[in-house]
């Protein structure tokens, strides 16, 4: 059922575990299935410099949240703002259809993890 | 890659001497058993000769024995056809709330049509209480639907006690034993079962047939309309293959159950004492005792329950996580809520069923490959706080 | 002994090449189509392959096909299903006097159950008139239920006209295909059919499986509770072997119609042209031309079908004398007593139901075989004045 | 589903036809199924001395013209009617429980030729 870059990740997910002196935290529940996500960024110049994360979740959890801190590392606020489940299904070769839902917890999860920040810098 | 099967809960492999039964089925006696010709008569005998050896296995008469399409239809129909023929007598049903889907949404079902349904609670095993169901009996009560063993959590109900409550009553009881059948003694006088459902795909058998005991003078009607199949109680060309070959299973399956059973127990302890002896935050679900001798099923705090399932698969073991028909439900197990497990932690659960052809040395690796595999996801959950 | 086979319309044997395709699925591939692991995945896909092969024969999209046990439970649930699901828009259904018990006692069961229903009569050929049925509309009407050919006389109903009088008329049109399918082009499009009944054990399939066609957007209401199988239409563990043979068999009888229906055209053609030249005092059943291509159907004056199929019998030639699944009822056919034919004359019913593997040889064989058969039981009838 | 000595009846039926000067006609038809059989008696000094019968009926119905005829030729008035479906039934090695009505034919067809018989010699 899943693409074997999502079988990939899920076996090697990058980026796992936590940043202790993050700049920004996000941690969001999925709606749909009760699953966790949690993201940590480390922000330099308004760039992802560096970024972490840890699932309670299934096996396309763990790889959105693997493939989404691949592709939002080094990228600029606005830049990873941009990314979305969508982006990150596809760079995972797809998703089953009941699965979607699954990746927009890595992207919420970063969402909230730049709320934070900002929300850090701000105040 | 290895290759270990811990699913036998959910399906079976076909046993190779019960295909060699259905061969010939498949093959050259291919005939309508309700044909009148030399096509169909041996068909008829086949079919005829399965239903004793089915009958034979659950203690009940050939005439008693309805071959259905599966385990869930036995339910469904079981359910249905009783309180369809009963109707007049009242409106309520008593059931619990780990029953498998197929009968907990039958009942639900009913409900909505106006049925009166009371789902009993089980206690932290699993296990229904007899007094709270005698208490739930009102005039109105026309059935008692308790499954033998759960499917999920492998706890043995008191089916013989409800089965005599029943009778003292004069409800009709059903139980769902495709759990159990095969694994622990499944007889219908003992059990005191009126209607009974049991599945072949579960011992060894086909998968498309199961079978429905309705006891003599049991007040059920069909819920199939057509031709006059199964003495009129279940319509539609007989699956003869599939019916021959549930035959043989629920032969060999009584033939072997004290030996196997005993043999997989000794497996299943391992199982249980390699896990709560080699995790720390896992609880062993369902009864401690009165669970099915096959039956290992297991809550793990922290981790999701599919990407367990998904890193074991990459190691070759096939296990599941709840109810095989629910695999791909975002909801947490009814069956581990309503025994007070939180649906964080239900969303971890492991469920191991051993079966023929499992041997110690399996269950050694399924530990083995286990132990990094907790170790890992558990780094990588937010829950976990060491 | 010789054994000629003229009961294809009863049940087909299992083509072998069908057979090879379910081995796999009878052995290894065991698991259960929605688990998760490596013993179920293989199996979903081909389950999955077999619904796009009975969706491609039928001219349907897979995502429109729903598995079942067999022909006697598609016809089932399509017409509870239909009328549950619209009980709200109305209460009438519309059908015919000809249709397979399954059917026939369906919408009987639904009439007992206080819908009304409305059995359009057929002429003395067994076809309906679609301006009866045009006629019999109401504002209340949900379903109209006519089914393709019958099994009994072979008469082909004008299933396109009825089709776009129900897609006009906003009303659900349901068609059983089993005796068609495979014989005649079966198209969900040509036909307007909203729901489609088949049956693989008709098609050289195995036995214990059917499928049951839902067009998209159709409001349609599952009859079995319980898992999620069959993206929730049809609960219960799949008959994979079934299932995949299924697909074999209806991606064999697609590809072979035409040229093998041009063949038993001319088999059945000369059956027909040799018993009404050989007997006297016998008739046609059904429509003289449109009829199934390998569908011969009679009533012999003066004999009691029963011994003239024990005859036939005893010098190895199967064939039927009405429905299978009434071989043992006592009554006359209510699909020839439709045709106004009278009950002592339906009781001489003879039904030949060619398929592969039939040759010339065998008709004549047949017609030999007969000739002496009809001239001592007529001999021994005190019906019978010459 | 029929026994050998059913089959071996209907294959082989003895006493098929009519006797044209019979004493006795007896034709009855079957409640159940619509089958009827007709038989015909020659009775000499209160015995039966030959008996025919036609039937239009399924196998057990032919089969049992035929075992009923041949016990019947050479008994008494009296003996024949002591002759019950359930004996024609159990002389063919047993019927199928749903064909236990085709011996009916037969014994009612033979109680109605003596009853004709006897209403005879009475007129
Ligand atoms: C307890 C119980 N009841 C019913 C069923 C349904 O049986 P089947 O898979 O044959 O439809 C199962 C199997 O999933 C089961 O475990
Ligand atoms: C027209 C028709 N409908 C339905 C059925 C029932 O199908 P099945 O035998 O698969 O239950 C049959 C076969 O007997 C049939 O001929
Ligand atoms: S099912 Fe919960 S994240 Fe995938
Ligand atoms: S069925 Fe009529 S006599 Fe046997």
């Amino acid at each position: 059922m899943y693409s074997e870059k999502v079988i990939e990740h899920f076996s090697n997910p990058r980026n796992v575990g936590e940043i202790p002196d993050a700049d920004g935290v996000g941690e969001i529940g999925n709606q749909v299935c009760g699953d966790i996500t949690k993201i940590f960024i480390k922000v330099e110049d308004n760039v992802i410099k560096d970024i972490k994360f840890k699932t309670f979740g299934c096996g396309a959890a763990i790889a959105s949240g693997s493939m989404l801190t691949e592709m939002a590392k080094g990228k600029t606020i606005e830049e990873a703002l941009q990314i979305t489940n969508k982006h990150v299904a596809d760079m995972l070769g797809g998703l089953p259809p009941q699965k979607m839902h699954c990746s927009n917890l890595a992207a919420d999860a970063l969402y909230k993890a730049i709320e934070d920040y900002k929300s850090r810098q701000a105040g | 890659m290895r290759r270990v099967y811990f699913d036998h809960g959910v399906t079976t492999p076909l046993d190779p001497a019960v295909l060699e039964e259905m061969l010939p089925f498949l093959k050259e006696q291919f005939g309508n058993p309700s044909s009148f010709h030399w096509f169909g008569r041996p068909v008829r005998k086949a079919v005829e000769e399965a239903r004793e050896k089915v009958a034979a296995a659950i203690g009940a008469d050939p005439k008693e024995i309805v071959f259905t399409s599966g385990g869930t239809e036995s339910v469904n129909i079981a359910i249905a056809g009783a309180v369809t023929a009963n109707r007049n007598k009242g409106n309520h049903i008593i059931t619990c709330t780990v029953e498998h889907h197929c009968s907990l949404n039958t009942c639900k079902g009913l409900a909505r049509q106006g049925y009166e349904v009371t789902f009993v609670p089980v206690d932290s095993c699993g296990m229904v209480n007899v007094e709270q169901i005698a208490s739930a009996i009102t005039d109105r009560t026309i059935l008692i639907n308790i499954m033998h063993a759960n499917n999920e959590v492998g706890t043995i109900q008191p089916v013989a006690e409800i089965g005599r409550l029943a009778r003292e009553r004069g409800i009709i009881f059903h139980t769902d034993a495709c759990a159990s059948f095969g694994k622990i003694p499944v007889n219908v006088e003992e059990m005191g079962a009126d209607l009974l459902s049991v599945s072949a795909h579960k011992v060894y058998g086909p998968k498309g047939c199961g079978a429905l005991y309705i006891r003599k003078g049991t007040r059920w009607s069909p819920v199939f309309h057509g031709g006059a199949q199964e003495r009129l109680r279940r319509s539609g060309t007989e699956n003869v293959p599939g019916i021959v070959g549930f035959g043989k299973a629920a032969e060999m399956a009584a033939a072997g159950l004290e030996e196997e059973s005993a043999r997989l127990k000794v497996l299943r302890d391992r199982v249980i004492r390699g896990v709560l002896g080699r995790f720390e935050h896992v609880q062993l679900t369902g009864h401690p005792e009165k669970r099915l001798p096959n039956h290992a099923s297991f809550c793990f705090k922290f981790i999701e329950g599919e990407s367990m399932l998904l890193s074991l698969d990459m190691q070759g073991v096939a296990a599941s996580s709840g109810s095989a028909c629910t695999a791909g439900s975002m909801e947490p197990s009814h069956v581990l809520t309503s025994m007070g497990i939180s649906p964080v932690d239900a969303y971890g659960s492991l469920m191991v069923t051993l079966g023929k052809g499992n041997s110690e040395e399996e269950v050694d690796y399924f530990l083995e490959t286990l132990e990094p595999i907790v170790k890992k996801l558990r780094e990588m959950s937010p829950l976990c706080a060491f």
